[in-house]
């Protein structure tokens, strides 16, 4: 092959480093009879520099010499390769969830009160936090205790317009005589574990 | 090991003692000084691989071995392994032994009837091995010979951005949720006496959105929250959702006399004595 | 600053990663809803490729993934970055390597037919704590004995997106010095033969 270029050499050199090298230490890749001039590999560097614009690698001179970095506009995409798988949501926090967006505004002790149990702190700071629920006012009762409601950013998610968009029990198959109030007229599209036929009437 | 190579021009006086026999010479093929035998042995990694060095010397045919010939020499390292590395003869031995087995039934005269399938060539499965292990011996050789990470490629790897290590948030399908609340609604009615009331889900949209409208201290007047360019219906269940909100005491409606404007505010933010003004 | 090219954006990755990346992997950097197709990561792959052409980096496709690595040619200058030299194997651990990648999955018994020899303990624990041998299974036979294979570290590590990429095993009548060391160039003639132990992908 044809003999490659100083700047191709030197990009090798840092690549197979992973770490910043000094001017010195890059010209002791070669012998010392055609070691180029010190100068002549800072020349060398600023076109390999300019080779590397808006690409995925860019040079950058630190403390102890030259080191290849993934521009920070990357960081949004490399960072994916550090995240921890994520966990599931508990059952708690999925109910939580489903109570707020059918019953909102809707304060703590009425969740509870829904789902029987005492609601974990952690349980409304999870969704707080995830962006889906929000305390929407306070309630004028003893305590002023903060209802909840859904965001927008929950909307989203789901890839829903309104909370009308919200499918009815129906779709999971319950045909709920015991709850018309939630027949709401939605097309029905079952999951098929769960369809009227599973579930007879009492 | 290329002094062995070098070394082969040596004189050789007496080098070694087999059997109580004074050995003037080394074996033909074997240009080897006694100091550097055992490297010698070295290279060679098991019976099949000297067997191979042996026949490559002769340039013969691994097809066509002459086992006599063959037998001969290999019994001469053999003494000369046991001498220097007992514990490596045991392997040569057994070779050495299906060797002298091969010469013996060759020697054999062939009876007339035999059938050359009944009776095939006792070499052959030995020609077999061979062919075998020197496949093996030269795809080491292959593998060695390609190329290899931090010898001949280099990962490449640069410095990652700064970056805050973000947690991944679960992802959530409709009809989990869905799911979820058909589960929390069955446990209501068993263990409670719990009403679920009949409130369309738009009219819950609006509680939230009046609600948020109304965030912080500030009256609302009602015109404002009732938009007429929703037209009818917008108005009946922003309506609706005015009047579950005070039901629930979430909003105050204030008037400071009849018929004067009707304001909105959230509860519950401030006294409602303080924030009249 | 405008959005970075899909290329660029694999590039950042497979450099930050420094290890070999799978397309799935490479998805994963993305959120689902924007996530590439697998094909059209590839298509990306390749312009990378391209572009990498006589630069001091390629884009090379190994048993795990895609990785990011200096070419061979610029090995003569690269070494010059570390003082150790790699390590050497001996002929017993490539051998046996050999009869792995060749014949795996395959027990100790079957390699010490192979080779006429008993094999000695420290082979395998080379191997495998090399990473490149593990045990696949047992046979059911009397004993059970552990079958061994090659793994994927393996592949990286020589530069293989496959077993398939192993060079064939030679013919038995190719002419090849035995044992250059001891002086031995002799031009063979032998009669061409196949058998089917000449398959190299059992």
């Amino acid at each position: 092959m044809t003999e490659p270029s100083l700047e191709s050499i030197l990009e090798a050199a840092l690549m197979a480093a992973g770490e910043p090298l000094s001017v010195d230490r890059l010209r002791g890749l070669f012998d010392d009879a055609v070691a180029p001039s010190p100068g002549a590999i800072e020349k060398a560097l600023q076109r390999l520099a300019e080779q590397l614009q808006g690409r995925g690698v860019e040079l950058r001179q630190v403390g102890s010499g030259y080191r290849l970095q993934v521009p920070e506009d990357y960081a949004h995409w490399v960072s994916r390769l550090w995240e921890e798988k994520p966990t599931r949501y508990s059952r708690a926090v999925l109910e939580t969830l489903a109570i707020i967006a059918y019953r909102q505004p809707i304060t703590r002790g009425e969740i509870e009160e829904i789902r029987g149990v005492t609601l974990g702190s952690n349980i409304m700071r999870t969704l707080q936090e995830r962006g889906w629920v929000r305390v929407a006012g306070h309630r004028d009762a003893p305590g002023r205790p903060a209802v909840f409601a859904t965001t927008r950013d929950f909307l989203d998610y789901f890839n829903l317009s309104s909370l009308s968009e919200l499918p009815s029990l129906l779709e999971i198959g319950d045909p709920g005589p015991e709850h018309p109030e939630l027949d709401l007229e939605v097309p029905l599209q079952r999951e098929p574990s769960a369809g009227p036929e599973d579930d007879p009437h009492p | 090991m290329s002094d062995t190579a070098d070394a082969g021009l040596l004189e050789p006086e007496v080098v070694a003692t087999v059997r109580g026999q004074p050995m003037a010479d080394w074996p033909r093929d074997l240009y080897i000084p006694p100091d550097a035998l055992e490297v010698f042995l070295e290279a060679f990694e098991g019976p099949l691989d000297l067997l191979l060095y042996l026949i490559r010397r002769q340039n013969l045919d691994i097809l066509d071995i002459p086992i006599a010939e063959i037998t001969r020499q290999y019994m001469s390292y053999v003494e000369l392994m046991k001498d220097l590395r007992l514990e490596l003869a045991a392997e040569y031995l057994v070779m050495a032994a299906m060797l002298a087995e091969i010469k013996s039934r060759m020697l054999l005269p062939r009876p007339p009837a035999s059938d050359e399938d009944d009776d095939p060539d006792p070499r052959a499965e030995l020609v077999r091995r061979l062919r075998e292990y020197e496949q093996f011996k030269e795809a080491g050789r292959s593998i060695d010979a390609l190329p290899r990470v931090n010898r001949d490629v280099f990962t490449g790897q640069a410095a990652a951005p700064a970056m805050q290590p973000a947690q991944r948030q679960p992802d959530v399908a409709l009809g989990e949720l869905l799911a979820a609340f058909a589960e929390v609604l069955e446990r209501a009615e068993m263990f409670t006496h719990h009403r679920i009331e009949q409130e369309a889900l738009s009219v819950r949209e609006r509680m939230s959105e009046t609600l948020a409208r109304l965030d912080g201290q500030r009256f609302v007047p009602l015109t404002e929250i009732l938009q007429p360019h929703e037209g009818r219906p917008g108005v009946v269940v922003t309506f609706l959702a005015i009047l579950e909100l005070l039901k629930a005491a979430l909003i105050e409606l204030t008037q400071s006399r009849p018929y004067a404007p009707l304001y909105l505010r959230s509860a519950g933010v401030m006294g409602p004595s303080e924030a009249a003004q």
